[in-house]
């Protein structure tokens, strides 16, 4: 039998199951892989994001500041790639590298300091969303070969879809957050911090410098997840990606992670952000809504989720119980 | 064996300051390898603050430590870990989420290539509980397990560090006497792999039992260190308190004869919960303490919330003066009148950021309802007597709760269902980490309480503080009410005696 | 019948309220099955939603696009399926053969025209405010352009102020207040340029609150032409409004029909709106809040 | 100097029977709670006044006060009372991200109502608190008995209330007018903004509620330990309830001002974003979100500093685009300086230049 503990992971990948299900019963353009490549592609970038947030939801904090990163790293991108001629290459070096120094400023202020991560996250969120405006008023393109090569690679899938550069970055990164999370010291300490500040101190755990160290890695996610967008884009604008700290959060959550932190997993994060994907397709496919019934449905199905899942996980230790 | 001892970890002139507060004044500290060194002193009298300064969690305000003739300034306690100085704090201190073999290997996980074997892991964690003959599933999360079980973790988690110095704060207070036997067995054979160990307990035959020597600390001050063998246990105490023990009444408490008459009587039928506890029947009345006597896991705890509404039972009824009372959940036992001073004081007991007034006033409040304030003078005036009835050590009523020390915090707890007079009181292990002289005060006002009318339920792993208040005493075994003893009947042997067999 | 999908921003005005409607309104006319997505203001959200246009095979995209750049690769994939794809509102900085064609007003001209009427109006003496939309978006940028490049031919034309109101009525006000008390209670504004007819209306109530007459001591002049406007207008509170057209659904359509029966389309269909001004107000007012 | 350290004569800490409490005046760190933030109001508003010298100017217009003074105050009442029900839940150790789509719910009740009914004023507001108690009631439920964590159960109704807005006005500003409502948005008491007025009878029978009975102590005692308040008999689900329905009532005050303010209800840009600038109050007026402590007046205080920074970036004239840079920098900093752990290094380090300088 399953440890009781992967319950809400598999509660995720039922919902998850049952909302493909239903689109695909639902539209015959549904199940076609092109339908899966794009769900891949188009949320690539919010699942990285998602990645990076896990760590620092599983330590017990919370990262606003990923929305404003992500718009940041692209209009520096566009900077250094259109204002200085820069390699695309280079630049996203230099954009990774400038993530990590921030989230480790952020870490460092919320590890020495004793402050609360929302409140320097959200300072963090103002500052990188004033820097863009700083740098760049306009949304400008981002021309470069070797973008338009990113932007254009894909794998051929069974079917109408592809699998794009976009998606494979995502999915390399799904794959290096699971074996941080689960197979290194760093990744079970951060899950120690979480489940127990104090304890964890107290057991010898380097608490501020995981601290420091779980916001830098959430700061290279969010910028990388930044590039990912330029490239998906290719093109870069100030208010790019306002509020995608929130539905990283809502990934975060569908996917099983508590946002006390101490428990939740990578892999499902991958879900949750599948599944906010499905269900902005599934309003796309059905068409009929409109503005505001958008929002309520929107809001009606997180609300749907968050309670199926837990009548999951409650009805699997049910199962556990009675077999015992 | 004393004269080729070669000091170890030796501590200088270590000063501590909260606000408000001289935690440690000008203590020294010496520490023998191959030695079990008692840490004794009252409730507040600095000795977790000790262990917390030399193991680099709180930073020292004056004073040095030395590791084997080298000095150290560990930072936080992963750096003391890395010198050899393994360490089990007061409290349980574990991660509660993460899994029981998790919690063992914390930082010390067996890596390949750079990541964690979890196979190998595993191997170790169970080689780890094995030292302890705790034999329980390493993936559930730990905080599925009782205190008790927790505490035997954190234990075995210290062991299994390669250590020079090895530190134990408080670490039997949730253990009965076969755990205990069991970890003295590990202390005596690590000492003879000549570690060092410091051991705080509040039993002082415990103390006679394992020590080498003892150091006595007093309102954050040194009063001095004392070979075990030549420091007779009335001198340990004077030393300890700083003044005569009022003596301990050793003959037991007897009910008064017609308990009947004085109303409270609680009769608890077939109260059960599945899987948790099968049914039980208890009769208790206004007056009379019943000890509840039992082995880890017996169900103590379990049946203690069932009364208390903290959980619904499936079956069985409590009645009060033979009205049955409504028990969905804690208020409404304790708008009848019922207390429970719960086990786990950390997530059960104490609001931390609360005040200690505050922290004292919640029941009484909860039962009168928001609308009905408590007055703020009769708050302070509750808190003073209560502070000073129990010698709750604090600088002042409004301190936070999670500022004080652990046996403080306790007092705390009892002081809050004291306050609010209940007719009928359950303790979980009430008396868990409170010192000798705290002990016999908390004692004599249970009793005072119960002559005024009190129905007392007392669950403690203590066999002889059973035996020196109860009336009668329920054994509870595998869940199950096995015995009730009562009168002559109630000896330490032949509850063991019940609880074994 | 015709399946066609319409990608919207999203609903963050009434302005754009009221173009959803009438697109759909149009389209009912026509017997259109009309798709629509609205995107909560996000880019992503848009794409995804025109790939799913594309998934379900539709016969053509309305896409009013949240920003101009970013859509060659999506534009590429509706093109590579054959569909026919019309830019509302908005351009895209795109290559012109990635789409059939743009139905759109030019925003750096509503700015350059505002000014021009401003300009006329005072002869080309006046220190003014700016109420700027949201900080970064393109509407702000491009009308904050537009009116900046007449002014600059106008020596004793100053903007003294300009800050960000955020497209919203609360937002003009609130810093219409700080504009007069900053400039000597108001004494020193000629007028106020709000880059949307909410804020204007914002500011309208934060001059009168000073205890100034809005329209006489300063002059207002707005775009976009929402029925509040000219009611403010009629009262004399705003002096000039440049319509942004609402009513983008008839052209879009008939460009596509027109692509489908193969007759060529220009690449930018002009549905700028005209300047009104008090005189017409009161008349334009009825029409629209009859409607 | 700083005194944080041992104030008490060195008689002991307390340790024998009865020593312990009598002596209650030490000086504890909660009672110099207000220091930081009054502190950091009383820059900003200096720093104010040299960026503007008019920044302090208040005068009499038409028979009420006129002046950037009187401004913040005015434009900060709304955010106060959002602010307020947000530190009462934050006390809980929740958080309410639900507050704007509320705001615009209320606002769009009203709005509706007025330019639909020919109801009362009195049924109308009553309708327009009702809105915003039951969308209180929603999250409280969602929190307190579906256990749905806070951030998530009130995300939901941050998308989804907004949408409702949406509905109830068709997504057009509603305009109304009526002398009532009005006043309410700008008129005048005596010369003081009844808006001001309002927010500060909610504010001080909020106040009064939670401080002259043993609301505060419950709210406080479930949000530093629900479970063991639940064992001391406090009804810690109610209490959670209680609290998000506080919160849903403010928020619905405050939409009725701000409509009344633009007379008009916005339902997609009220309230808009004002989540964070509430909860940025509680944190500067010092309340941990951790739970377990809230602080009303200082939550007020709070939202004075945001307000007066925003209207000093207002004043300065600095272009629109630095607005942001420069909110994050002054927060950051009134964080710092107030963090007990800054103070602690700070006063460490004063402790050691003085001695070495002895
Ligand atoms: N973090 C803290 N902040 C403020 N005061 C503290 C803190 N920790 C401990 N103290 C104070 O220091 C004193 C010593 O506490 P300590 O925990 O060392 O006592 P102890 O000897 O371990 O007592 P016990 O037997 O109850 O565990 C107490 O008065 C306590 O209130
Ligand atoms: N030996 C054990 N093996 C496995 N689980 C145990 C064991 N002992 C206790 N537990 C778990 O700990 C929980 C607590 O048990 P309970 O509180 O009834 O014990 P108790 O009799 O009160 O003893 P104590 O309070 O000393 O732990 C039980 O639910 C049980 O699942
Ligand atoms: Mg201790
Ligand atoms: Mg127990």
């Amino acid at each position: 039998m399953v440890n009781e503990r992967y319950y809400p992971l598999l509660a995720t990948l039922a919902v998850c199951a049952l909302l493909y299900g239903y689109g695909m019963f639902e539209y015959r353009a549904f199940s076609d892989t092109y339908v899966l490549g794009n769900l891949l592609t188009d949320n690539a970038f919010l699942i990285i994001t998602a990645i990076g947030m896990t760590f620092v939801i599983l330590s017990g904090g919370i990262d606003l500041s990923v929305g404003s990163m992500i718009a940041f790293v692209g209009v520096l991108m566009a900077e250094l790639v259109t204002g200085f001629g820069m390699h695309p290459l280079l630049a996203v070096l230099i954009s990774l590298v400038f993530g990590g120094l921030f989230g480790a400023f952020m870490g460092f202020i919320i590890a020495k300091f004793d402050i609360q991560p929302f409140i320097i996250t959200l300072a963090g969120m103002f500052f990188l969303r004033g820097m863009c405006f700083l740098i760049n008023l306009d949304s400008v393109p981002i021309t470069h070969d070797f973008v338009s090569a990113f932007a254009g690679f894909r794998i051929p899938l069974p079917g109408r879809g592809w699998l794009s550069a976009s998606a494979m970055v995502m999915l390399a990164s799904v794959l290096i957050g699971l074996v941080i999370a689960h197979y290194t010291r760093f990744g079970r300490n951060v899950y120690a911090i979480g489940g127990d500040r104090q304890s964890a101190q107290l057991l010898g755990i380097p608490v501020e410098r995981t601290l420091i160290q779980v916001y830098t890695l959430s700061g290279v996610f969010s910028a990388l997840a930044g590039v990912v967008f330029a490239f998906y884009t290719a093109s870069a604008y100030p208010l790019a990606a306002v509020g995608v700290e929130l539905d990283a959060i809502a990934a975060v959550v569908i996917g099983g992670t508590l946002l006390t932190g101490g428990m939740g997993f990578v892999a499902g994060t991958f879900f949750g952000g599948i599944i906010m994907g499905v269900i902005q397709t599934l309003i796309a496919f059905d068409g009929s809504l409109n503005s505001w019934w958008t929002k309520i449905v929107i809001g009606g199905l997180l609300f749907g989720f968050i309670v199926l899942q837990r009548l999951i996980t409650r009805s699997f230790s049910g199962m556990r119980a009675g077999a015992s | 064996m004393a004269d080729r001892a070669q000091t170890v970890l030796s501590a200088r002139g270590v000063g501590k300051f909260f606000p408000g507060v001289k935690a440690l004044q000008d203590v020294d500290f010496s520490l023998n390898s191959g030695e079990i060194h008692a840490l004794l002193g009252e409730n507040g009298a600095g000795k977790s603050t000790l262990i917390k300064v030399i193991t680099g969690v709180h930073p020292r305000d004056a004073g040095t430590v030395t590791l084997d003739g080298r000095e150290i300034h560990p930072g936080h306690p992963g750096e003391a870990q890395q010198l050899g100085i393994s360490t089990v704090f007061q409290e349980v201190n574990l991660v509660p989420t993460l899994s029981v073999a998790e919690n063992l290997m914390l930082e010390r996980q067996t890596r390949k290539f750079g990541l964690i074997s979890w196979k190998k892991t595993a191997e170790d964690a169970r080689q780890a509980l094995k030292t302890l003959g705790l034999d329980i599933d390493i993936n559930r999360a730990l905080g599925s397990y009782s205190v008790a079980i927790q505490q035997l973790v954190a234990i075995a988690r210290a062991v299994a560090l390669d250590a020079r110095v090895l530190i134990l704060d408080e670490p039997t207070a949730s253990l009965d006497a076969d755990e205990i036997r069991t970890l003295f067995g590990i202390m005596r054979a690590l000492k003879a792999k000549g570690l060092g160990i410091v051991f705080v307990t509040h039993f002082l035959d415990q103390v006679y039992e394992v020590t080498d020597r003892i150091t006595v600390l007093r309102n954050g001050r040194l009063v001095g260190t004392f070979e075990t063998a030549q420091l007779p246990q009335i001198d340990l105490i004077n030393h300890m308190l700083g003044r005569e023990l009022a003596e301990i009444s050793s003959h037991r408490h007897h009910a008064s004869d017609t308990p009947k008459d004085r109303g409270n009587r609680i009769q608890i039928k077939n109260l059960g919960k599945k899987r948790v506890l099968k049914p039980v029947s208890l009769e208790l009345s206004g007056g009379e303490i019943v000890g509840l006597a039992g082995l880890l896991g017996s169900g103590r705890t379990e049946l203690a919330e069932l009364v208390f509404g903290a959980h619904r039972a499936d079956s069985g009824l409590v009645f009060l003066d033979d009205k049955p009372v409504l028990l969905r959940s804690p208020r409404q036992a304790i708008r009848a009148g019922f207390g429970l001073c719960p086990e786990d004081r950390k997530q059960d007991g104490i609001v931390p950021e609360l005040g200690v007034r505050e922290n004292i006033a919640l029941a009484l409040q909860g039962r009168r309802g928001w609308l009905r304030p408590i007055p703020r003078a009769d708050q302070d005036k509750f808190a003073d007597d209560m502070i000073a009835a129990l010698g709750i050590a604090t600088p002042d009523r409004e301190k936070p709760v999670g500022q004080l020390s652990g046996g403080n915090q306790q007092k705390v707890i009892l002081a809050r269902w004291l306050v609010s007079k209940p007719v009928f009181l359950i303790l979980d292990e009430p008396t868990r980490g409170i010192d000798v002289g705290a002990h016999a005060d908390i004692i004599k006002l249970i009793r005072d309480l119960c002559d005024e009318g009190l129905a007392l339920l007392v669950a403690s792993s203590e066999l002889e503080e059973i035996v020196a208040f109860a009336d009668r005493v329920a054994v509870l075994r595998d869940r199950e009410l096995a015995t009730e003893l009562s009168g002559a009947e109630i000896t330490q042997n032949n509850i063991i005696e019940a609880i074994a067999r | 019948e015709m399946i066609i999908g319409f990608s919207q921003i999203g609903s963050e005005s009434g302005w754009r309220t009221s173009e959803t409607a009438s697109i759909k309104a149009e389209a009912e006319k026509r017997g259109i099955d009309l798709k629509f997505s609205d995107a909560q203001q996000k880019q992503e959200n848009q794409i995804k939603a025109v790939r799913s246009f594309i998934a379900q095979g539709v016969d053509g995209i309305l896409l009013a696009p949240v920003v101009e750049t970013g859509w060659d690769q999506v534009l590429k994939e509706a093109k590579d399926a054959g569909i026919p794809v019309v830019l509302v509102d908005r351009g895209v900085a795109a290559d012109k053969s990635l789409y059939l064609t743009k139905v759109a007003s030019d925003f750096v001209q509503e700015g350059a025209l505002a000014a021009s009427w401003l300009a006329a109006k005072t002869n080309g003496v006046c220190d003014l405010v700016e109420l700027q939309g949201t900080v970064g978006s393109s509407a702000a940028n491009d009308r904050k352009a537009g009116f900046q490049s007449i002014v600059d031919n106008f020596p004793n034309m100053k903007i003294l102020r300009s800050q960000s109101g955020d497209f919203t009525r609360s937002g003009g006000k609130e810093v219409m207040e700080s504009f007069l008390k900053a400039e000597n209670g108001g004494k020193n504004i000629c007028a106020v340029y709000a880059h949307n007819d909410d804020m204007a209306l914002g500011a309208v109530q934060a001059i009168k609150e000073a205890g100034l007459e809005p329209g006489k001591d300063i002059l207002i002049v707005s775009i976009d032409g929402v029925p509040d406007i000219f009611k403010a207008m009629a009262d004399g509170d705003t002096n000039a409004s440049i319509e942004l057209n609402p009513h983008l659904g008839a052209p879009a359509f008939d460009a596509i029909k027109a692509s489908m029966d193969g007759k060529d389309v220009p690449k930018w269909i002009k549905a700028n709106g005209p300047l009104y001004l008090p005189d017409t107000a009161a008349e334009e007012y009825k029409k629209r809040s009859g409607s | 100097m700083t005194t944080l350290q041992d104030t008490k004569k060195s008689s002991g800490n307390g340790g024998s029977a009865g020593n312990g409490g009598k002596d209650g005046r030490a000086i504890s760190l909660s009672s110099r709670q207000w220091l930081g933030p009054v502190i950091a109001l009383v820059l900003v508003i200096i720093v104010n006044g040299i960026i503007s010298p008019a920044f302090f100017n208040v005068k009499v217009v038409d028979g009420h006060l006129y002046g950037s003074l009187v401004d913040i105050v005015h434009r900060g009442a709304s955010t106060a009372l959002v602010a307020v029900g947000m530190a009462i839940v934050i006390g809980t150790r929740g958080i309410d991200l639900s507050v704007g789509s509320v705001i615009a719910i209320s606002g769009a009740v009203m709005a509706v109502l007025i330019r639909d009914t020919s109801l009362s004023p009195a049924i109308i507001i009553l309708a327009a608190l009702g809105a915003g108690i039951l969308c209180g009631l929603w999250n409280g439920i969602l929190v307190a008995f579906l256990d749905i964590q806070p951030i998530i159960a009130t995300l939901i109704l941050m998308v989804a209330g907004r949408g409702i807005a949406q509905m109830i006005t068709d997504g057009q500003i509603v305009t109304f007018h009526g002398a009532f409502f009005e006043a309410i948005g700008s008129g005048y008491l005596v010369g003081v903004p009844w808006r001001v007025i309002i927010a500060a009878i909610v504010i001080a029978g909020l106040w009064a509620v939670m401080r002259k009975t043993a609301l505060g102590l419950f709210v406080e005692a479930v949000g530093g330990n629900a479970r063991a308040s639940r064992l001391a008999g406090i009804d810690a689900r109610g209490i959670k309830v209680l609290a998000y329905v506080i919160s849903g009532f403010c928020s619905a005050v405050a939409g009725i001002i701000i409509a009344a303010d633009i007379r008009g209800a916005d339902a997609n840009n009220a309230g808009l974003w004002l989540e964070l600038d509430a909860i940025l109050a509680v944190v500067v007026g010092g309340a941990s979100l951790m739970g377990g402590r809230f602080y009303l007046g200082l939550t007020v205080i709070g939202v004075l500093i945001i307000q007066a920074l925003g209207t000093g970036i207002l004043l300065s004239g600095l272009p629109s685009q630095y607005t942001l840079i420069v909110k994050a920098a002054v927060v950051m900093i009134v964080l710092l300086v107030q963090a007990p752990k800054a103070r602690q290094m700070m006063g460490n380090f004063w402790r050691r230049r003085n001695r070495n300088g002895q």
